[in-house]
């Protein structure tokens, strides 16, 4: 199947290459995640699945290449992970008491600031990271621009908006990305 | 090949060459044309046995042909016109358009007529009756816009009547498991009675239809008048009869074993004599000759279907008898006008007029004949008008010879009217470059006119066959001769009583009209409409002389009120409601898909709420 | 034997996915491809034909599983004509389409001839599966050709059309599952053999009830009134040699549906006189709403409708005669109509609306055409010595010999209206003065051979009508004798 | 008016479904001797198909599947036929502007993964609930989001066309494989295998596999057909 | 075990009333649409949860499956009422 | 458990029939012609949950012989139901799909949805 | 019970909770943006925790349903994300208190249907 988004760059054959193997190897986790076994015929088919679908994604799945493999960056992502886990559980506690009781004082408000984060991947990793996070939803991203439903708003500046919403994921996220 | 299926193959072949070889040649289209009619009647009057069979299964049905002493008598009035109409067909239609098309449809209605003759069982008549009915239809419509309502309400009459046949011929089927018809005509005394007078009625409906029995003549003065006269001579002289021979079939085989047979030979000969009138009527009304011979034809199907219900043997022979004349002289007298209508192009008494110098032989033909229709003596109209009324009388239908003999005179005016109409009277500049009409039309219609004339000197040459086809039929089998009961006739043979006196008033007649006509040749003084010597008085330039129009107008006004509403206007009306009708049913079709769904899920739960009651245990 | 039935799916099938692909390569080829697989399949069906002559039914298993484990087609005298028939007219109709389709662009003339053909398709597994789920499956195969090819000319209300056709095709196809599944829950099986060996076990109820949903579901297709309030837009509005297709293919094999459901699954009296009933309602409404039509296809599409009313009369008869004289009138029914929409789609070629009034005086201009279209006419109104008229003696005597005098008086009553209302085309045909603004189109050679040979048809039949009247009987034989036909099927198991 | 009337209607055809429907008796088998248990045991025994309904769907009644597929065949066909528009009357696909950068590359991230979870579940036809239909179905979807996140985003109208014809001929050539080697259209004629193996059920698996291809190519050919069509 | 799951069940089901309500009161189609959401995810535990249930491990396939399907159509909606189509 | 299966029942086979009726008090009343498709839809989804449930057997798993399956055909729900909804839902969704692109066309036509609006066709 | 099944309980437990909390909030939040909130956090959450918790249970089932707990995480705050933007295009604001901020409102209304990137 042909998928060509036309607004996308020719690509370096490295980056190429690069890029196939990361999906290779994704792609042939996920399988394997969706079988649920290390079975010889599973794995096999799933190794020739993802490698002839890796290679017809190319142009699409653009997320990352094999550079994400790197240790550094590897534990940046855990990290980032466990961030973003516990800010997940404290949302739901925030969430809860508010559910419980909604007499409780809300300010909400959309507010907006700027991200340094340069790949749109990287965006909306940190987009789902704000809506996963206590009483934020992301609403859109425009350029570098993000706008926020904020339940709460402690302030309209963008820069203090920036530093209560984003700025532990989007330091973990240069990092990775 | 049996000689019967080789005059119907000849014919249908002749029909399909004939029609196409008009592309080629229009004088070899009229040769073949003429050899296609008369080869097989040449073949028929030499070639066919009687009572012979041929027989063959289509479709798991049998079929059978043959020739029957009784149908023999009419295949000589179908032939002898056939062949007569042919001939002058060739001349009529000279330069006319789509003559391919009439000599196509020509052909086959000789044809199908033949093979209703021939047919010994339902499935042949219906199937030629179907072929005559259609290919008649055909030449009905033949000319132009204005004929398609004729051309329709034809049709569908003829539908009515064929469909009540062939509802007819469907029931028998359940009664015999076959289609023959002489084992119908075995079984039909064993029937349930029911039955016995169902099948009856249906098939009298079916032959009502083509002898233009009131009601269901409607069609007939239209289409008589429409087709192209060459044809309707066919149509109104041979065609129509094709009623009386199923008719008398009816009668003599199914009706007579029928107790109330009695009374529906009556209300048929009473609803002919109601034909005769009313149609003797309206021909008198008329200004157009066409028109006035089509009513003309209807009135004479009346008398004939008078006779033949009324059934004892010297009616039925009657019947027959005029039946034939009638195709003899109501032939020749639409060749008349279609000779008229060639030569000046109308057909119109109020526009025609004085062509007796111009057309003589086309005015002694029309003489001749008016004078059979009218059943003057000596001609052979007044033999067959004389055995009807001895007929009615001796069978105490009083009441009938008063109808008849009323409609008969009424006859005598429309037929003043029509050789008055064309041949007398004033001559007119505009017809003064009229020529008499070509040869290849004289010569038939003089044949025809010869034969009326021939009939009344010797009526045996034509009571033979019909005596010999009543007989065979089974109509009585203690008569040698049925016309023994004639006074008419003598009592020792074939000889006519009247004979010598037929010839002496024949020989003045003839005598006289050569006389006349061979002085008035010279002698003729023309004279202008101012000549006081006309009639002592100076007429007026206005002043029309001749009578034409308005001519029966007294009469007309005093039995006006028989002829107020026509039974056509009847059948209109009920046309529209049904049409209207159907135009309110077909609104089920709303156009809206929605409703349409609607009316699915109403179906379905109609059907189940009927469940049980609808499917049965 | 020279093929298999199941070649009748398998071949156009095949064809049909592999047309897009060698369209790439000549365009043509979307157009001669469907002509050789219908081509192929009128082949096959009658050398199939011949050999069931001698070598009885065939039961042909599919996947390798005997009835009624698996899916089975059934080729007997009775599916063998009619699928003979419906090839044969397939065939027809794309050599009337080949040249016709000429001037329309590539894409469409792909998608017409691959809808075509797989119309046909799905018509002829209607009728030879002997599975009732998967002729439920065939049906929606036809139903989305038609609504396909119904909507075929972008520029006129054929989406309206199209549109009905698919509501009716969906109501349809929802009360034909439920029928279906009352059917299965009951008996476990969807063999038709199988249901019709145990529907006596049947609860009554269930039995009735599931009748009812199938039969309302196959009387969409078959245009039993109430359901057929689509047909007559449809055939207006699609393509002429579709609306042939559809009255001569489709409905006949939604009959052939219908009749093999009541004669051989069912064990219900009462459904004979069901067919009777509704099959006098629709011959008497549809011929009536005929006769004041002014475009000449919908005039045509009511008449079809009619005709088919008269084809379930005489099955609702019940009788051998009855099935005979329905067979036999679809046949004729099938060629005739075909020859009408056929040459009439010329005598009103020009004109989108495709009034009745436009075919004045055309009989001049398009003799050969007019004359076929006359021909038409007759035939179907039963004069003799046409075709049409053995088919509707046959009707006729069926009827008188059960009895039914009424039934026969009514049918011979309407058929004067239908009589009046070809009579009038006809007359218009010939008698009437041309229209200014009409423009006669000769048709081309190849619709030419299509009329012609249909013509020849109604003519030879007509006077040699043995050359089907054996074949039909053996198939009413085949249709009537329902323990055979278990027997045959089960026993392939 | 005619509401009432339809629901006057609706509530007969009610009372009747119900009625029906309590003449089965739920969750309880309702026929002795249905196909059903020949199905299910050839199925494990025979074809070693561990799951019933894909041995159904493509060996004991693949002819249905057959005529499926060819019904899908057809509506893409006919669709395109109704929505057809002389070349220069093709507008641009009527998305009017993209989906946020962030559906966006969401979407893109997931869309490899939605193809492959497609391919999962009809490689796995025989082996679990899925099959061709529903994995042909998963693949459309995911084609799906990508069509209406991006507004430029195009699938070659002859791959679809290619991909759809070829698996479809795939499928009837092993139907005729099966007739011409084995006797009868579509039967098996691949080693069946061990059931539960990926590798089992002989061309079932083959089957289902092309019809995933094929049922995929049609859906994206209709969305495609759809989201052409302005206004 | 199974007690634990019923309570699950019982309280999703609870659960899965107060969205019924939602999607029934709207107001806004926006409205509607989150609660067909939540719907699908409450679907997606509720089938891992039966699944385990059952003891079947294929039922699970049906969960992701639906999950997709579920989050697509949520996209398709959320475009269209956005006024992309 | 008797009397759970009963009210079961009665909501299964209740809510297909709803849904059937839905359907058709959509297609049958709602003037917008994607009104009407969408209740054909629901139609054929509550004929397709009937399907379903027809073939249901009490306690039964699904019809497939996985690990720790392979002898539990008398506890299979029947297949052959499940079979044809597939079949069912294929044919569905292509006829709605046809459905729609007419919907659409008929929109360029006659600027509007409204079904009673569209019919030029009649008589 | 083992650990394991101790701790899948208790996720499932705690699971089934918070989507209970979650479809509460739905129904019981003021607004349809808070709605949002509510629905995806908690039920995010959730549906997560009970799907763990049966990969507790059942370790051989871990990988998949770890497949479903990603697909979870990644897909709902999508969705919300792609609701609530619609919402907004649709002209449909959050409730706000007097003097509040809505900094995408300006982007939306001034320019109307102002394209972004
Ligand atoms: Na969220
Ligand atoms: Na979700």
């Amino acid at each position: 199947m042909n998928s060509q988004p036309t607004h996308l760059q020719p690509l370096s054959t490295q980056t190429k290459v690069s890029r196939f193997l990361m999906n290779w190897l994704l792609l042939t986790i996920v399988w394997i995640g969706f079988t649920g076994t290390f079975d010889l015929h599973e794995l096999l088919t799933g190794i020739v699945v993802a490698g002839i679908l890796s290679f017809m994604a190319i142009r699409i799945f653009t997320c990352c290449d094999l550079a994400l493999l790197a240790p550094k960056k590897l534990f940046y992502l855990g990290k980032f992970i466990v961030v973003f886990l516990v800010a997940l559980v404290k949302s739901n506690f925030d969430m809860a008491r508010r559910v419980l009781s909604p007499a409780l004082p809300i300010n909400p408000g959309v507010v907006k600031f700027k991200s340094q984060l340069k790949s749109n991947f990287a965006k909306m990793v940190l987009a789902n990271a704000i809506t996963l996070t206590p009483g934020t939803l992301s609403i859109d991203v425009i350029d570098d621009t993000f706008y926020i439903h904020w339940i709460d708003v402690k302030s309209a500046d963008p820069e203090v908006a920036f530093k209560e919403i984003a700025e532990d994921f989007e330091n973990l996220l240069i990092k990775i990305f | 090949m049996n000689v019967i299926f080789l005059i119907l193959i000849l014919f249908l072949v002749g029909a399909i060459v004939t029609a196409f070889a008009g592309k080629w040649s229009s004088l070899l289209q009229d040769g073949l044309f003429i050899l296609a009619v008369t080869i097989p009647a040449v073949l028929f009057f030499t070639q066919v046995e009687m009572n012979q069979l041929v027989g063959w299964t289509r479709g798991g049905i049998h079929l059978e042909l043959g020739l029957t002493p009784f149908s023999y008598f009419f295949a000589i009035l179908v032939l002898l016109l056939g062949v007569a109409s042919a001939i002058y067909s060739v001349g009529f239609m000279h330069g006319k358009a789509r003559k391919s098309y009439y000599y196509f449809n020509y052909l086959l209605t000789i044809m199908a007529m033949l093979g209703i003759l021939f047919s010994r069982d339902f499935i042949s008549f219906f199937v030629f009756w179907e072929i005559m009915t259609w290919a008649s239809y055909l030449m009905v419509v033949m000319n132009g816009t204005r004929t398609q309502e004729i051309g329709i309400k034809y049709f569908v009459f003829s539908a009515i009547g064929a469909y009540a046949m062939l509802m007819a011929i469907v029931l028998i089927h359940a009664q015999t498991g076959n289609f023959l018809i002489q084992d119908f005509i075995d079984t039909y005394p064993s029937l349930a009675h029911g039955r016995q007078i169902l099948i009856p009625i249906l098939l009298l409906v079916g032959f009502s239809v083509k002898a233009a029995v009131m009601p269901l003549h409607v069609w007939a003065p239209g289409s008589y008048a429409y087709s192209p006269m060459s044809f309707t001579s066919v149509f109104s002289g041979a065609l129509s009869k094709m009623g009386i021979y199923g008719m008398v079939i009816v009668f003599v085989t199914l009706l007579s074993h029928l107790p109330e047979g009695g009374l529906i030979r009556d209300i048929i000969a009473w609803m002919g004599a109601m034909t005769a009138v009313i149609a003797t009527l309206w021909a008198i009304a008329q200004d157009d000759a066409r028109k006035l011979l089509a009513y003309s034809s209807v009135g004479q199907l009346g008398y004939i279907v008078i006779a033949v219900a009324i059934g004892t043997p010297m009616a039925m022979l009657a019947g027959l008898f005029m039946a034939f004349m009638h195709g003899l002289f109501k032939g020749a007298l639409f060749m008349v006008v279609g000779a008229v209508e060639k030569q000046t192009g109308t057909t119109d008494f109020t526009k025609v007029t004085g062509l007796i110098r111009k057309m003589p032989w086309t005015f002694l033909t029309a003489l001749i004949s008016i004078i059979a229709l009218a059943g003057i003596p000596p001609l052979g109209g007044f033999i067959g008008k004389w055995m009807l009324y001895e007929s009615l009388i001796l069978s105490d239908h009083y009441l009938l010879v008063i109808v008849a003999f009323f409609s008969s005179t009424a006859a005598f005016l429309y037929a003043y009217k029509f050789l008055f109409g064309f041949f007398l009277g004033q001559e007119e500049e505009e017809w003064a470059d009229v020529k008499e009409a070509p040869i290849t039309m004289l010569i038939p219609m003089l044949a025809l006119a010869v034969g009326s004339i021939l009939l009344g000197a010797f009526p045996q040459l034509i009571l033979k066959p019909i005596n010999n086809g009543l007989i065979s039929l089974g109509f009585s089998d203690s008569y040698g001769k049925l016309w023994e009961t004639s006074t008419l006739f003598n009592e020792w043979g074939d000889k006519v009583v009247l004979q010598p006196i037929i010839y002496a008033i024949m020989g003045v007649f003839l005598t006289t009209l050569a006389f006349t006509y061979f002085r008035n040749r010279k002698r003729t003084r023309y004279v202008s409409t101012k000549d006081i010597s006309t009639s002592g008085e100076i007429p007026l330039a206005h002043e029309n002389l001749t009578f034409k129009e308005n001519f029966f107008q007294p009469f007309l006004r005093a039995v006006e009120p028989v002829m107020k509403k026509q039974i056509d206007w009847y059948y209109r009306e009920f046309g529209a409601g049904l049409e209207a009708i159907f135009n309110f049913t077909r609104r089920i079709y709303s156009g809206n898909g929605q409703t349409y769904a609607l009316y699915a899920v109403i179906f379905l739960i109609v059907l189940l709420l009927l469940n049980g009651n609808l499917f049965g245990q | 034997m020279v093929g298999s039935p199941v070649l009748f799916v398998a071949i156009p099938l095949l064809a049909a996915f592999l047309i897009p692909l060698m369209g790439m390569i000549w365009k043509e080829f979307v157009r001669i491809i469907p002509g050789l697989v219908l081509a192929y399949m009128l082949v096959l069906s009658v050398s199939l034909i011949i050999y069931i002559q001698s070598h009885g039914t065939i039961v042909e298993v599919i996947s390798g599983w005997g009835p009624p484990v698996g899916i089975n087609l059934v080729f007997s005298p009775f599916s063998g004509a009619l699928t003979t028939l419906m090839t044969f007219l397939g065939l027809l109709v794309w050599l009337y389409s080949h040249k016709f389709k000429r001037n329309v662009d590539y894409e469409p003339a792909k998608k017409y001839f691959i809808l075509l053909m797989l119309m046909v398709t799905g018509s002829v597994g209607m009728v030879l599966t002997g599975d009732l789920f998967n002729m439920f499956v065939f049906i929606e195969i036809v139903s989305i050709s038609g609504y396909g090819l119904t909507s075929f000319f972008v520029r006129r209300d054929s989406a309206e059309a199209a549109f009905k056709f698919l509501l009716m095709g969906a109501f349809a196809s929802s009360f034909l599952l439920i029928g279906i599944m009352i059917i299965y829950t009951q008996l476990g099986t969807l063999n038709m053999a199988e249901i019709a060996q145990r529907m006596p076990q049947m609860d009554y109820h269930m039995k009735v009830f599931s009748l009812i949903f199938i039969l309302v579901a196959i009387g969409v297709e078959a245009e039993t009134f109430p359901l057929n309030g689509w047909a007559p837009d449809v055939y207006t509005q699609a393509p002429g040699p579709i609306s042939a297709a559809m009255s001569g293919i489709v409905v006949k094999a939604a009959v052939y549906a219908n009749i093999r459901i009541i004669y051989t699954m069912y064990d219900l009296q009462g459904a004979y006189e069901y067919l009777l009933i509704i099959g006098l309602i629709t011959f008497i409404v549809a011929e009536t709403a005929a006769l004041k039509q002014e475009r000449l296809k919908r005039m045509l599409a009511y008449s079809s409708i009619g005709q088919m009313g008269l084809a379930m009369i005489a099955f609702g008869i019940g009788t051998k005669e009855g099935v005979y004289a329905a067979l036999f009138l679809m046949f004729s029914h099938a060629i005739i109509k075909s020859l009408l929409f056929f040459s009439g789609s010329y005598l009103v070629y020009n004109k989108t609306s495709k009034y009745i009034k436009h075919v004045n005086g055309m009989g001049k201009y398009l003799p050969i055409t007019a004359f076929l279209f006359t021909l038409g006419a007759f035939a179907i109104i039963g004069l003799p010595p046409f075709m049409g008229f053995w088919s509707k003696l046959a009707l006729l005597s069926a009827a008188a010999d059960s009895n039914l005098v009424i039934l026969v008086a009514v049918i011979l009553v309407v058929s004067i209206v239908e009589a009046v209302y070809y009579l009038r085309v006809v007359n218009r045909i010939f008698f009437f003065k041309k229209r200014a603004n009409t423009k006669p189109e000769k048709p081309t050679i190849n619709a030419m051979i299509a009329m012609l040979s249909l013509a020849a048809i109604v003519l030879v039949i007509g006077f040699y009508p043995d050359l089907v009247t054996g074949l039909i009987e053996r198939a009413a034989d085949d249709l009537m004798d329902k323990g055979r036909y278990i027997g045959e099927i089960l026993s392939k198991n | 008016m005619k509401k009432y009337i339809v629901l006057g209607l609706l509530a007969v055809l009610g009372y009747y479904l119900m009625s029906i429907f309590l003449l089965v008796d739920f969750g309880l088998p309702h026929f002795a001797h249905g196909v059903k248990d020949v199905y299910l045991s050839s199925s494990k025994n025979i074809l070693k198909v561990s799951n019933a309904v894909t041995a159904i769907v493509v060996n004991f009644r693949g002819f249905d599947t057959l005529g499926e597929v060819t019904v899908l065949f057809l509506s893409a066909t006919a669709m395109s036929g109704i929505l057809y528009k002389k070349r220069h009357d093709i507008g641009e696909r009527s998305i009017l502007f993209p989906a946020s950068s962030i559906i966006r590359s969401g979407a893109k991230m997931l869309f490899p993964s939605i193809t492959l979870l497609g391919i999962y579940v009809f490689i796995h036809g025989h082996l679990s609930p899925g099959g061709g239909f529903q994995g042909g179905t998963i693949i459309a979807t995911g084609f799906l989001l990508m069509l209406l996140t991006y507004q430029n985003y195009s699938v070659s109208h002859n791959r679809l066309v290619w991909v759809e014809s070829v698996a479809g001929m795939l499928f009837v050539i092993i139907g005729l494989a099966g007739y011409f080697m084995k006797g009868s259209f579509l039967e098996n004629v691949l080693p069946v295998g061990e059931l539960n193996d990926l590798f089992s059920g002989g061309v079932i698996g083959i089957i289902y596999v092309l019809v995933g291809f094929k049922v995929a190519a049609e859906l994206i050919g209709i969305i495609y057909t759809i989201l052409h069509e302005k206004g | 075990m199974e007690y634990i799951i019923y309570f699950a069940l019982s309280i999703m089901a609870v659960a899965l009333v107060f969205v019924a309500i939602r999607f029934i009161k709207g107001p806004t189609t926006g409205d509607r649409v989150i609660a067909l959401d939540t719907l699908t995810t409450l679907g997606v535990s509720g089938i891992v949860l039966a699944s385990y249930l059952f003891h079947r491990f294929i039922y699970l396939d049906v969960a992701l499956v639906y999950g997709v399907l579920g989050f697509i159509g949520v996209i398709v909606i959320a475009r269209y009422l956005e006024g992309a189509l | 458990m008797e009397k759970y299966l009963d009210i079961l029942e009665i909501a299964i086979y209740g809510s297909a029939v709803a849904l059937i009726l839905i359907g058709l008090y959509g297609a049958l009343t709602k003037k917008s012609l994607i009104k009407i498709v969408l209740g054909l839809s629901i139609m054929d989804s509550g004929i397709h949950l009937m399907m379903i449930a027809l073939g249901y057997l009490k306690g039964g798993t699904a019809p497939i012989f996985s690990k720790g399956f392979e002898n539990s055909a008398d506890q299979m729900v029947d297949p052959i139901p499940q079979a044809l909804v597939l079949t069912a839902i294929v044919i569905g969704f292509g006829v709605t799909a046809v459905a729609l692109s007419l919907v659409i066309r008929l929109y360029r036509h006659h600027d509007t949805l409204r079904i009673d609006e569209i019919k030029n066709l009649k008589w | 019970m083992s650990i394991m099944e101790i701790i899948g309980s208790f996720l499932v437990i705690v699971g089934s909770i918070f989507l209970f909390l979650g479809a509460l909030g739905i129904y019981r939040m003021p607004d349809l943006y808070s709605r949002l909130q509510a629905g995806t956090k908690a039920t995010t959450l959730g549906a997560m925790s009970v799907i763990l918790g049966v990969g507790f249970w059942e370790p051989d089932w871990f990988l998949k349903l770890l497949v479903l707990v990603v697909f979870i995480g990644y897909s709902n705050p999508l969705s919300s994300h792609a609701m609530a933007r619609a919402m907004f295009k649709k002209k449909i604001f959050p409730w706000t208190k007097e003097g509040g901020v809505d900094a995408y409102k300006e982007v939306i209304e001034p320019t109307g249907e102002k394209q972004e990137s």
